[in-house]
């Protein structure tokens, strides 16, 4: 359960707009059913109390939204940003791919955000309400008479209970109480598959990416992919590829994508989050950012604006490429 | 050159590890030599006869055993030739083929002189008996 | 569509031997794009050339293959053919079925097989290739010569001499280098100071050289054209415009107990000093480690007896930032540490000296003035050993000698032979070595004069040790031509010792991104055809910085590299290579990735507007590349995430195009 | 080895200025390697993009190396660093999908090292041999 309250946000949006301070307010909108929350641009004070939501399903990381909105606009726009999102803001910023004086971020603190998959499989299909009480989300489903109440910890997301940082590390305002960066176990899974022979680990991933159906949502939610043009999408750069296209997925694209963010990826988990097969895919991107740990240095993207990647960056005693599986064997 | 000899060549090279080609008849392994005055074949002459195949005289000179195997040659030698080694193998040739030149404990006092150094009458004897 | 024409070479029987070159141009005939195919006996010969001119005109090819050697060899030639019959010349591409096929493989189907798939790979790429322009960048009509000895000296004179300044970094406080050093010169024995002083005279007063001595490089920015270089003039804490060069400072100073570098420590100067009488510049240089004054206040002499008041103790290190054409690498050699080689005695006795230092020893203003006498007590030694090959080829140990051979010691031991024979007759001279090597126009006669008319006694040999006993150095030796150890009591032991490249050589390859083989001698672009050049275009070898060199080689190299570089400095305009980075900046991010991996700054940014997918406009920050400075690495076509930038030539859908090609 | 065993096919990215002159070298010298190497001319081994090397194994390359200056002597300066980091992480993430890493290699061959490029060949040409034909990166559609 989120500790501060929608209101407290609406009143924020509210004042600003009305002082005339920003001229939108990027936030959450109810959508269809109780969990699907969507991204929404908000102009007026009436909007937002119609339908501005705050809850534990607000996992959108509004960054990636400020690159096409600040080109449309000379006026500020309002972007409420939770710790995990202030990672990508920064990063965007370190690409140069939006204008900062153009938006207003208001740090907002996160006590995690729910996984809808967890819900469902706890409380079922045919969700047509969730409240958020004290003793956890209360969901009402067609065949359940009385709400089934699961803990907050029950349904909380795999990238919210391994959160890397409650600290916010950009912001114009902060709202609530600032956290720290904080001893995440988010590599363990990685380690884990580390440890498995190959044939195990090619059979895991086989089993994963194969569920791909190639809808891109991956790409289109990730705050790293912000090309102008996808490679994919790029008729000349001779990977072109839009539509599924059998073991594809599974040889090229999910690895170039890893690749293309490696570096760069500040491991805000949206990938997983909106992938409809529920295809762990932070764990590739997260697999980069283990290594690039381990043999470049602790490296944050994101932490701070300005700063540079490891891929676009060397020391000339760095690690050969035939010797970075010694540790993966030392694990095995 | 016979073919025996060849043979024997390459038992040489195969058991010291010595490379005869890489001399570049310089000298300095003889040069630096302690024991170059009572020796008629000396360490340049050992890399230069093995490698042109001419063992048999190394075989049967008594300049085998007068060698210290001090390695001053092998600590010298600028391109690494390690002459010591190679005297080393000729001398095992030799005492595995004849098996007969062991020198009995009762010979050693008769062989014995004041100008013989202490390190060759104990490498000497630790060496060729038994 | 394309129109390519296929053109494969036979080259005698070195392709054709192995690989059934009918075959290889019947089955080309079949490719996409591939209007005309066949093969010859030599493609690169006149009428080769022909054959493909006569067909890019006869079948308007707008692209041509040539299977034949590596790209290495005969791609310019083949891309001039092409330009002479109207072609674009990067709408050639060649198949290298030589040394990366008939060469390395046996049998004929095998070499057939593969000579078949190589050529699909380059009909693929043609398919994909654009004509291209090389760029154009401007001449910085300048050029920066590192190193003031004989070799530095030499390249400037003659740049200058064509009408280009030229500026002359040197790290000592003199030109000169090692030649003014030594005594006389082989094989006509005149004397080194004769020949160079007035050398270096004529470079401190002509107005095209600037002498930045006491200074080195600190950075090297830009390429060919147009370097850009900070050189640090350190502090000598004298004023190098008022100082006359009188020495009324060097024989005040109090301060007497300074090795002195120039005579190898074998005397001692003063904390002020100029290094030798003919000095240039010929100015005072204050010593910081060993200045009373600089070190803790205390002093001031100098500058209460400089009439001229040049003395200047407040004087900071300076940086010159200055813009250069080309760049002429002179760095030099030294002596190698004898310290390692025990058996020597090099550092038991003073009389075991290296043969620079006999040099000193010899040399009219050395430390004895000339006299030959031995350091350790001043003496006249009766009897020399000089030993050759100290160090030199010696590749067992590489941890205190150089396997490869210094090249000068054979004829500078016979100059020394014969120079001690001839002033002290009564002095017995031996000189053991192991070959005797001397190639060089009267080298080999002079060496025979030393033996001949000189007495000088040569033992073919190795010297196994030296030991000092009492006065004399007892050198144990072979005579490998009379089988027997010599034992010879000497009075004075001179060591030939290896030389090796200059310590700054390495720093600076870096700084220059010119590379250096593993004994840090400067690699040339080619070992016979571009002795001069380095790889790095706009970077040239002079002297001992290349290899071990002799002063008549020395000065040659000099003038060959002078003139490679006024062949350079006289083009306005350097065409470029046309295979660059170019981005697409529709898909361009601005992201700033590109940049980040350019070695050379070429990418910049600008803000455009541009026309959005959705009909709006928008101004994006997108990456330019100054095609001037781009080298056409492709390093930034990999970091860049959109795949807006790729390579003209190498471009990303060309490569693809080969990869499948070859795994079809 | 039996008779219709199909050929492991290698594709060799090598650098214009070290490698590709090193495998030059070996052709001059004589010095053989198997005809499944098949080498790919980038004018740095910096050029070489993962993008390439999966298109590779897609269309069923059994092996892919790529040849560049060694660390230091970079005809560029520093594109073999980066280079190194890319592949680095490519192979590691490779690995971690559970493809076989000896499929992947990189090797720093200098202009002088003919012997050096052939006789890596003959070793990258053997290991991948052993491993038989790539399955897990291979688009079978790709395949005639």
């Amino acid at each position: 359960m989120q500790k501060i309250t929608r209101e407290v946000l609406i009143e924020k949006a509210a004042s600003l707009l009305n002082e005339g301070v920003v001229s939108g307010v990027l936030g959450w909108k109810q959508g269809e059913f109780a969990y699907d929350v969507t991204p929404a641009l908000f102009t007026t004070v009436d909007e937002l109390n119609e339908q501005f939501v705050w809850g534990d399903f607000c996992g959108a990381n509004f960054s990636k939204y400020l690159v096409a909105h600040t080109r449309k606009t000379q006026s500020k726009v309002l972007v409420f940003l939770k710790p995990c999102d202030t990672y990508s803001f920064n990063q965007l910023l370190t690409e140069h791919r939006f204008d900062r004086e153009k938006v207003y971020a208001v740090g907002i603190p996160c006590e995690g955000m729910a996984d809808v998959s967890k819900v469902k499989a706890i409380a079922g299909e045919g969700i047509t309400a969730i409240e958020s009480t004290e003793e956890g989300l209360a969901v009402t489903t067609l065949y359940n008479d009385a709400p089934v109440v699961i803990a907050y910890e029950d349904a909380l997301a795999e990238r919210c209970i391994n959160c890397k940082s409650k600290k916010h590390v950009a912001y114009d305002e902060l709202i609530g109480e600032e956290g720290d960066v904080l001893e995440s176990g988010r590599f363990d899974q990685v380690a884990a598959l580390e440890a498995m022979t190959p044939d195990e680990r090619f059979a895991f991933w086989q089993k994963e990416l194969s569920k791909c159906i190639r809808c891109n949502a991956c790409r289109d939610v990730c705050p790293a992919c912000t090309c102008e043009k996808c490679v994919f999408n790029n008729p000349v750069s001779g990977a072109e590829t839009k539509a599924p296209m059998g073991t594809f997925e599974e040889k090229m694209f999910h690895i170039i994508r890893a690749f293309h963010v490696a570096g760069r990826c500040t491991d805000c988990g949206e990938c997983s989050r909106v992938c409809p097969q529920d295809i762990p895919l932070h764990l590739l991107n997260r697999k980069f950012i283990k290594d690039i740990n381990t043999h470049y240095g602790e490296y944050q993207a994101g932490a701070e604006v300005g700063s540079r990647a490891p891929l676009v960056n060397y020391t000339t005693n760095d690690v050969e490429p035939g010797d970075v599986f010694e540790r993966g064997e030392e694990n095995a | 050159m016979s073919q025996q000899n060849n043979n024997l060549k390459e038992e040489l090279i195969r058991i010291s590890g010595v490379n005869p080609k890489k001399c570049m008849r310089c000298g300095k392994c003889s040069a630096t030599c302690p024991a170059y005055e009572e020796m008629e074949y000396h360490p340049h002459e050992f890399v230069v006869m093995v490698e042109n195949g001419n063992i048999e005289p190394l075989l049967n000179t008594e300049s085998l055993y007068r060698c210290l195997t001090c390695f001053a040659c092998v600590e010298r030698c600028p391109r690494g030739v390690e002459p010591a080694k190679l005297v080393e193998a000729v001398r095992l040739v030799a005492t595995r083929r004849q098996g007969a030149n062991h020198m009995k404990a009762d010979d050693v006092p008769a062989k014995l002189d004041e100008d013989l150094p202490q390190q060759a009458i104990v490498s000497a004897f630790r060496k060729y008996t038994k | 569509m394309q129109r390519i024409g296929v053109f494969v070479c036979w080259c005698g029987s070195n392709i054709a031997g192995t690989v059934d070159v009918q075959a290889v141009s019947d089955a080309l005939k079949n490719e996409p794009g591939v209007v005309f195919s066949t093969n010859y006996q030599y493609m690169c010969s006149q009428a080769g050339q022909n054959m493909i001119k006569d067909a890019i005109k006869e079948y308007r090819l707008t692209g041509i293959v040539v299977c034949s050697c590596s790209p290495r060899m005969h791609e310019a030639t083949f891309r001039k053919t092409a330009q002479a019959a109207g072609l674009n010349p990067y709408m050639v591409e060649i198949a290298n079925i030589r040394e990366q096929c008939s060469w390395v493989h046996k049998d004929i189907p095998t070499g057939t097989e593969k000579a078949i798939i190589l050529g699909k790979a380059a009909v693929a790429k043609v398919n994909l290739n654009a004509p291209l322009t090389p760029g154009e960048s401007p001449v910085t009509k300048r050029a920066l010569v590192i190193g003031g000895g004989i070799a530095g000296i030499q390249t400037a004179l003659d740049i200058a001499d064509a009408g280009f300044p030229v500026d002359i970094v040197e790290t000592k406080p003199t030109i000169g280098g090692k030649m003014a050093q030594l005594d006389k010169t082989f094989p006509t024995l005149d004397c080194a100071a004769c020949i160079l002083t007035p050398k270096m005279v004529d470079v401190a007063q002509n107005d095209k050289i600037r002498i930045f001595s006491y200074s080195e490089v600190q950075e090297v920015k830009g390429f060919v054209g147009n370097f850009d270089v900070k050189i640090k003039k350190k502090a000598r804490y004298v004023n190098e415009d008022i100082c006359t060069g009188c020495g009324a400072c060097t024989e005040k100073c109090p301060q007497k107990n300074v090795p002195n570098e120039f005579n190898l420590g074998m005397d001692n100067r003063r904390a002020i000093y100029i290094p030798f009488a003919q000095a240039v510049p010929k100015v005072a240089t204050i010593d910081p480690n060993a200045c009373n004054m600089l070190k803790n206040g205390k002093c001031g002499v100098c500058a209460k007896v400089c009439a001229a008041g040049a003395i200047d103790y407040k004087q900071q290190d300076q940086i010159i930032e200055e813009k250069y054409g080309a760049i002429v690498v002179a760095t030099g050699f030294n002596p190698i540490s004898m310290e390692k080689f025990d058996e020597f005695a090099y550092s038991q006795s003073k009389d075991v000296i290296t043969s620079l230092e006999f040099e000193r020893l010899t040399n009219a203003a050395g430390p004895t003035a000339g006299k030959l006498l031995r350091p350790s007590d001043l003496e006249h030694p009766h009897t020399i050993v000089f030993v050759q090959c100290v160090g030199s080829r010696c590749a067992a140990c590489a941890e205190k000698g150089k396997e490869y051979c210094s090249k000068i010691c054979c004829m500078y031991t016979a100059k020394h032979a014969m120079l001690v024979r001839d002033k002290y007759p009564d002095t017995e001279v031996y000189v053991f070595y192991i070959d005797v090597r001397t190639p060089g126009k009267n080298f080999d006669e002079f060496y025979r004069r030393a033996v001949e008319e000189y007495g000088v006694h040569y033992i073919k040999g190795m010297v196994g040790k030296v030991t000092p006993e009492g006065k004399k150095l007892k050198v144990q030796g072979s005579d490998l031509i009379m089988d027997e150890q010599v034992h010879i009591d000497a009075d004075l032991v001179v060591l030939a010792a290896a030389i090796e490249p200059d310590k700054s050589a390495r720093p600076l390859a870096t700084m220059l991104t010119a590379s250096m083989d593993t004994n840090d001698f400067f690699t040339e672009a080619h070992p016979k055809l571009r002795p001069v050049e380095s790889p790095t275009a706009g970077v040239f070898l002079s002297g001992a910085c290349q290899g071990p060199k002799d002063i008549p080689e020395t000065v040659s190299q000099a003038g060959a590299a002078a003139s490679k570089v006024i062949g350079l400095l006289a083009k306005d305009k350097l065409t470029g290579n046309p295979c660059i980075a170019s981005p697409n900046e529709l898909m361009c991010n601005g992201c700033s990735s590109c940049e980040r991996v350019c070695p050379y700054g070429a990418i910049t940014y600008v803000d455009k507007e541009f026309r959005m997918p959705d009909r709006t406009t928008a101004i994006r920050r997108v990456a330019q590349v100054n095609p001037a400075v781009c080298q056409g690495c492709g390093a930034c076509t990999v970091a860049c995430p959109s795949g807006a930038m790729d390579l003209r030539g190498f471009a990303s859908a060309q490569i693809i195009a080969e990869v499948d090609a070859i795994c079809k | 080895m039996q008779v219709n065993e199909k050929k492991p096919l290698i594709v060799a990215f090598c650098c214009n200025w070290c490698s590709y002159a090193g495998a030059d070298l070996a052709g001059n010298n004589r010095l053989a390697y198997p005809a499944d190497v098949k080498i790919i001319r980038v004018p740095c081994s910096c050029r070489v993009n993962p993008m390439f090397i999966l298109r590779a194994f897609q269309r069923g390359a059994d092996g892919v190396i790529i040849c560049g200056c060694h660390p230091g002597d970079c005809h560029y300066t520093s594109g073999n660093y980066f280079t190194r980091r890319r592949m680095a992480m490519l192979f590691s993430m490779l690995d971690y999908l559970g493809i076989e890493k000896e499929r992947t290699r990189v090797e720093w061959v200098s202009a002088a090292e003919g012997a050096k490029f052939a006789a890596t060949m003959n070793d990258f040409a053997e290991k991948v041999a052993a491993l038989g034909e790539n399955k897990r990166l291979e688009d079978l559609r790709c395949k005639k």
